[in-house]
């Protein structure tokens, strides 16, 4: 117990291996995977994702979920491009917009789901279809081109290779992480995904708490459209179907619980990145379709299995504890 | 329903035409759409029309539905965009058998199937294989023979989506391209530029990409732009959508096809209507025209 | 001057609950309130802390309308309450539950060293002094659990302080830091609305003592006026029955044998003997590992490793080696336990109490897979009627029972599914005097019938009054085992602290005892 | 509370009168909705939908997910099609060959969330990335005809207007119904939904019950899958998709808790209906796509804010329960 060995960052280290096997595979199937070039661009990628799977855990930890993501991005890349383009509006006036847009939708997400005490399963899907119809509008169906005006955020800086929306997004990551870990604000959302009901007992507004964390989901939906459009110059209302799926997927990979509660946006991250290579390296092989959906599943069930075995060895007393004390069994 | 309210003149009834297309979230069969609406408003005393289209191209159970309530609804004509070269014949036959014109766009039902089920339905639509050949032979022309090409395909299920990927194909075995990759992009933009980026890092010698639409060209051209590889690997697309022209004006898209959307379902309509007068129509070919910076016909 | 004054206080769910409460609290008086389980004592209490509202009636607080529109706006008023039922926040640490209303707080962060200094202030005034305040809430026991919830309470300032039966789960050196702090509370002039079930507490804590019955408060009187026997009436509105005596019993052939059984860190060489038609005590301080040894007995945990040792159930004669997996295995070898957190591992709270009843063994309400809904309600009547469990009707969802009701019906589960041998994790926890006899008759039937019964409990009275043997834990080993009349009373606290005076012998020195 | 009203299923109450007003209300926008040829169309539409909605409402109320349903449906008409058309076998057998294979991949997801304790939300999300990929692999990525042979299942019968395969479905909606209420089954699954701990420590073994759960679910979407191959005369790979999301939206319209313990069969149904309505009278309308999007959102929330209010109104005392004891507050 007292080696130097526990100061090392335990919680990371199991999906840290699931990653470094996949690159490791991927690197033995494929002459050009391992370059730096593959990482560039997977990093280059990533932000819409690693953003909205920020989003995500802030949900997933209050013991909701918000579906609605994907259809929120869409929504905010569309109007960043109507605000663009038909208003002649400046990038900055046009990323508020649409940022701000997700921000609102998360608000009636959270204001429907906690005040009114509705499943947010069923809120976040309405809001789904919701989000999708009014961006199908924004953009009367069609993808508009934005072209170089949006494309900044994107391009990788030079020197870097990396873009500044992946800068901006490991920095939300980072800050997502220090939110949960060390605010009053980040405790109280554990305390509520744990035992909502204590919470209120200890004389705590609980509603607010809620709300708050699918305002970020929202919020962070609403960056993603912005890192989407940005990435592909182009609005697009068909951007982010079945998004929500991949986030969640990322999330829980990064063994954050549905049940509220216990989560990691760092973790989530890692989740975010699994997913990444695991498409890309697919793509690179040249895998037919069929192939990919069959890794692709295998991959995310044995990531999660492989995460709690490593639990369970490393720590059988918390894991005792979890299963036959809390009332919580592992398996949801 | 509304349209003959507000007309209120029907001293002759006037036929009912659905239009059923595949996703109504599609730019093409907005634009599809949009076309059959107009000329509908300018012909309003001769037909009666409703717009249907399923969520998306995959959902074969909604748009078989679809044409069962418009059995229900008692119309005389369908024209249908396939969503399905298949699947969508059973119910087709229905409609047939139960007295009403049907008229195939778009996307061709599949001849075998249509003979197992004894049934002819005429067809009115664009040759996507060749169309996808024409844009392919014009890439051709600006590569060296021998160069590495890479084709992004639709959906693999979907017809259209074969036709375009075997005619990419025919014209790049032709003009002696190596096809090094060919991948399902399913016509989705984030998911093209995923591929793209994996194959721009897998082939470092790639000369083209071929899109299966201009949506996945659009995902495409991004990554390429950011890879810096604009300048060395050429793209195509297909479908003229709006937002490839810029592209075309910036030479990021080599040429794209045109298949006239807006007036396919007109000509669809003026298809059923012809038939409903008596007459005996032949099946029609509509153009696929060749897009590129300089000729825009 | 009285601080608190309640007029009419009446409160309705299904029928009335409360029926026009009068009640008058004075600074610095502890004022007992007693009464049977679903007299509506933690009904009141939840009224007068914000929890719930009043349907009918008014307060009144200093002499101002006191209508609190929630627990926060009662505490900012000064008035707090310990639960019956525990709110604990797994997930977070021990410090972050005290402080979970007041954190403290730089630029929006949690300022862990002023949170954890003031958790180890609070822990130390309930003799927690050991505990590292980081440690996550879920490594506890039940007994520290409730500890920490009153450390989070009384470490608050407040004018009015509500306790309902917080020494449910405390042993006695725990009940005497309690009363300590009460009696500092009481010298600043806190009114302090004490629950229990155990008369020596009301004993040694109460000034005045106020009984509720049905709804209806039926006494109130110095507690120099009144007494034990006259409560116990009060309570139950009949003349109660004499003291209880329990006859010698015959101790039968040995049923489950326990031979240097170890579960590392927990247990340690446990060599035990359970015998039919006795019931066996289980004694020791919070944290001694009985809740442990029960669960191993159970096969309720996976074995850890390093686990020692071997079980052997003797039927007919013949000894056989047992070694459950799981409850499922060790229920088939007719061994049942009554678990200890009552919400958690046992009550189905938003199901009826006849589907709670008749769970572990529907198979006498069922043919062929069926459930025969007459034959379940007419057993599940029966076992309601047995137990006295007071409720509207049987198809009532038990979380809406009285904590000490919802007690009973886990014990009629238990008693329907019928099994030689019945372990009780504090069988009487929240249970009421008169009922609590009643249990402690079921008890002795059983033994007497041939079952052979472990009794955990941190009630020292009740461990003396029923056992035939008291095997006492301390530090995960069992100390010393006495044989009815070979006990007394120091002798058991000198067995229940043995380990923990040698140091270095607690295995899990965060969690130590607490004395 | 002696009055005959209380013989009424009021539990199903507030779910038909919202099903009404939809009707009522498409009845008013078209003239032809209110038809017998429309009702035997939504019929005749809904088979697979509602055994898949059945198969879901068991696992939720175990507190489980299943995602994989679309896909297996799928995979199972794909089977179907193989087994009808390369082996020419008759439709009895590929009937159960697609069945079984739903049921034995239902096992699967069973026994990796059960056995292992991995949440199902990420096995069934990975058996829905590999039973989609079995699909294609077993189809070539084609659609096959199948022709008359299955079609029996799915055309009406003369005289009757309703199809076999609703027949079929209606019948296990209340077999599924009877299970759930009747059942020791039913109880176990209900019990092992509300507090798994407590049922395990009452001597009961709860991994088979949830692995159950999930073999039912399996089956249901084996069965939706030659329900619908009889219905559309061919195999197709792309079938339901996104499937999962309608039906945990019927499902959870119909008032089963995603967090388990709580739900019920014929409401499922009404779910389902309300759905079928739904997408129905939007058709006949002829809503643009952006207008059936947001008048879908608006509707599914909707439906379930006036489900969860007539509880409230109706049922005061299943509300407080829920409120106060339950640890899920309406508001603080
Ligand atoms: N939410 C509720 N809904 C319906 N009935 C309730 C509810 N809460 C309490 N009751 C009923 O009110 C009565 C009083 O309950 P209360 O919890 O106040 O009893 P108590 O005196 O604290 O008993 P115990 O000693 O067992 O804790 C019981 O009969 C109980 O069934
Ligand atoms: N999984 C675990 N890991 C570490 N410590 C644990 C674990 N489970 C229990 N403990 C600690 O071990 C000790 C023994 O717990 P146990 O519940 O058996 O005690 P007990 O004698 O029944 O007391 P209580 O009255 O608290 O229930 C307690 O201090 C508890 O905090
Ligand atoms: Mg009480
Ligand atoms: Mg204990």
């Amino acid at each position: 117990m007292k080696s130097p060995l526990r100061y090392l960052p335990w919680e990371y280290l199991g999906l840290f291996c699931v990653l470094l096997a996949l690159i490791g595979l991927f690197g033995l199937l494929s002459d050009h995977f391992l370059t730096l070039l593959t990482f560039t661009t997977i990093a280059n990628q990533i932000p819409a994702l690693a953003v909205i799977a920020i989003g995500m855990t802030f949900v997933l930890l209050i013991a909701g979920i918000d579906l609605s993501v994907g259809s929120l991005l869409a929504l905010s890349g569309a109007l960043i491009g109507w605000v663009l383009v038909d208003w002649q509006q400046s990038i900055l006036v046009a990323a508020c917009v649409g940022v701000m847009a997700g921000a609102v939708c998360g608000l009636i997400n959270g204001f429907i789901s906690a005040h009114w005490a509705i499943p947010s399963f069923i809120v976040t899907l309405g809001m789904l279809e919701i989000g999708r119809g009014a961006a199908y509008l924004t953009t009367g169906s069609q993808t508009h081109y934005l072209g170089a005006s949006v494309s900044a955020i994107a391009t990788p800086l030079p020197g870097l290779g990396l873009s500044p929306s992946l800068v901006l997004a490991v920095l939300l990551v980072v800050i997502g992480q220090v939110v949960l870990s060390k605010t009053v604000f980040g405790r109280y959302l554990i305390a509520v995904g744990t035992n909502e009901e204590a919470v209120r007992l200890s004389g705590i507004k609980t509603t607010p708490i809620k709300i708050a964390a699918f305002v970020i989901s929202g919020l962070m939906a609403g960056l993603g459209g912005l890192f989407h459009v940005a990435y592909l110059e182009s609005a697009d209302p068909n951007a982010g179907i079945g998004l929500e799926l991949s986030a969640i997927a990322a999330v829980v990979i990064g063994g954050t619980s549905l049940a509220g509660g216990r989560g990691s946006v760092v973790n989530s991250f890692l989740g975010v990145l699994i997913i990444a290579v695991l498409q890309t390296g697919l793509a690179q092989v040249g895998a037919s379709e069929p192939t990919k959906r069959v890794i692709t599943g295998v991959v995310i069930v044995v990531a999660v299995i492989l995460d709690v075995y490593r639990h369970r060895a490393g720590d059988f007393k918390a894991y005792a504890v979890r299963v036959f004390r809390l009332n919580r069994p592992a398996s949801d | 329903d509304s349209a003959t309210e507000s007309n209120g003149q029907s001293e002759v009834q006037r036929p009912k035409v659905a239009l059923i297309m595949k996703s109504l979230a599609n730019e093409f069969f907005v634009a599809m759409a949009d076309g059959a609406r107009q000329h509908h408003a300018e012909h309003s005393s001769q037909y009666d029309l409703i717009v249907n289209g399923i969520k998306d191209e995959s959902d074969l159970t909604q748009q078989v539905t679809l044409v069962e309530q418009m059995m229900a609804i008692g119309v005389d004509v369908i024209v249908i965009a396939p969503a399905d070269s298949k699947a969508l014949v059973p119910v087709l036959k229905r409609a047939v058998n139960a007295g009403i014109v049907v008229v195939n766009i778009d996307n061709q039902l599949d001849q075998s199937v249509l003979q197992q089920a004894n049934l002819s339905v005429p067809f009115v639509g664009p040759d996507n294989r060749a169309g996808a050949k024409k844009v392919g032979d014009y890439l051709a022309k600006q590569l060296q023979p021998g160069s590495e090409v890479a084709i992004i395909a639709g959906i693999a299920t979907a017809f259209n989506g074969q036709q375009r990927q075997a005619g990419f194909e025919d014209s790049m075995q032709q003009t002696g391209m190596k096809v090094v990759s060919v991948q399902n992009g399913d016509w989705q933009q984030a998911k093209a530029s995923t591929i793209t980026s994996a194959l721009v890092n897998e082939y470092p010698n790639l000369a083209a990409v071929l899109c299966a639409n201009d949506s996945m060209a659009l995902g495409a051209a991004a990554v390429l732009k950011q890879a810096g590889k604009s300048e060395q690997i050429k793209l195509v697309g297909f479908d003229n959508i709006a937002a490839a022209k810029e592209l075309l004006a910036n030479d990021r898209l080599v040429a794209t096809a045109e298949q006239y959307g807006g007036q396919l379902a007109v000509f669809g309509i003026d298809f059923a209507l012809e038939i409903l007068a008596g007459g005996q129509p032949k099946d029609k070919k509509t153009p696929v025209d060749l897009i590129t910076k300089a000729a825009t016909p | 001057m009285s601080l608190l004054e309640l007029h009419g206080l009446g409160k309705t769910f299904n029928a009335a609950v409360l029926k026009g409460i009068d009640l008058t609290l004075a600074p610095g008086e502890v004022l007992a309130l007693m009464g049977a389980n679903g007299a509506g004592k933690s009904t009141l209490c939840n009224i007068i802390s914000g929890q719930l509202a009043a349907s009918t009636g008014s307060m009144r607080l200093q002499g101002l309308d006191y209508q609190p529109g929630g627990v926060a706006e009662a505490e900012r008023l000064g008035v707090r309450m310990v639960r019956q039922e525990l709110s604990q926040i797994n997930q977070l640490s021990v410090a972050e539950n005290i402080g979970l209303a007041h954190l403290p707080k730089r630029w929006g962060f949690v300022d862990y060293p002023r949170l954890n200094q003031q958790a180890s202030q609070a822990l130390a005034m309930v003799g927690l002094e050991s505990l590292d305040p980081t440690t996550p809430m879920h490594r506890l026991g039940v007994g520290q659990q409730q500890l920490v919830e009153i450390a989070k309470t009384i470490s608050q300032p407040c004018k009015i302080l509500l306790l309902d039966e917080p020494t449910a789960a405390l042993t006695d050196p725990q009940i005497d830091i309690l009363f300590q702090q009460i009696r500092r509370l009481q010298k600043q002039a806190v009114a302090i609305l004490y629950i229990s079930h155990r008369l020596a507490d009301i004993e040694r804590i109460a000034d005045t003592v106020t009984i509720l019955r049905d709804g209806n408060i039926v006494s109130r009187q110095a507690k120099a006026d009144i007494s034990a026997e006259q409560i116990v009436k009060d309570m139950s509105g009949v003349a109660s029955d004499q003291a209880q005596h329990f006859a010698p019993r015959p101790p039968g052939d040995a049923l489950l044998t326990l031979t240097k059984v170890s579960r590392p860190p927990l247990l340690n060489n446990i060599n035990l003997t359970i015998r039919r038609g006795e019931i066996l005590g289980i004694g020791g301080l919070i944290g001694a590992g009985r809740t442990e040894l029960l669960r191993a007995i159970f096969g309720a945990d996976l074995a850890p490793a390093g686990s020692q040792g071997e079980m052997t159930i003797t039927r007919a004669q013949k000894a056989q080696a047992y070694a459950p997996a799981s409850p499922a295995q060790a229920v088939a070898a007719g061994i049942g336990m009554i678990a200890e957190d009552r919400k958690q591992q046992a009550a189905l709270l938003p199901l009826a109490i006849k589907h709670n009843i008749t769970l572990a063994k529907l198979s006498t309400v069922s043919g062929k897979g069926w459930i025969n809904s007459t034959k379940e309600a007419a057993t599940a009547g029966h076992w309601q009627q047995a137990l006295a469990i007071k409720c509207d009707h049987i198809d009532q969802p038990i979380g809406e029972l009285s904590g000490g009701n919802q007690q009973k019906a886990i014990i009629a589960r238990w008693l329907l599914r019928d099994c030689d041998l019945l372990m009780f994790d504090e069988p009487t926890r929240g249970i009421d005097v008169h009922t609590k006899r009643m249990i402690y008759q079921l008890l002795d039937d059983l033994a007497r019938a041939g079952k052979a019964i472990v009794v955990v409990s941190s009630e020292s009275e009740e461990l003396t009054h029923l056992c035939d043997r008291i095997a006492v834990m301390s530090a995960g080993e069992i100390t010393r085992v006495f044989n009815r009349g070979q006990w007394s009373e120091e002798q058991l606290m000198a067995a229940a602290c043995e380990n923990f005076l040698i140091p270095g012998r607690r295995p899990q020195a965060s969690v130590g005892p607490s004395l």
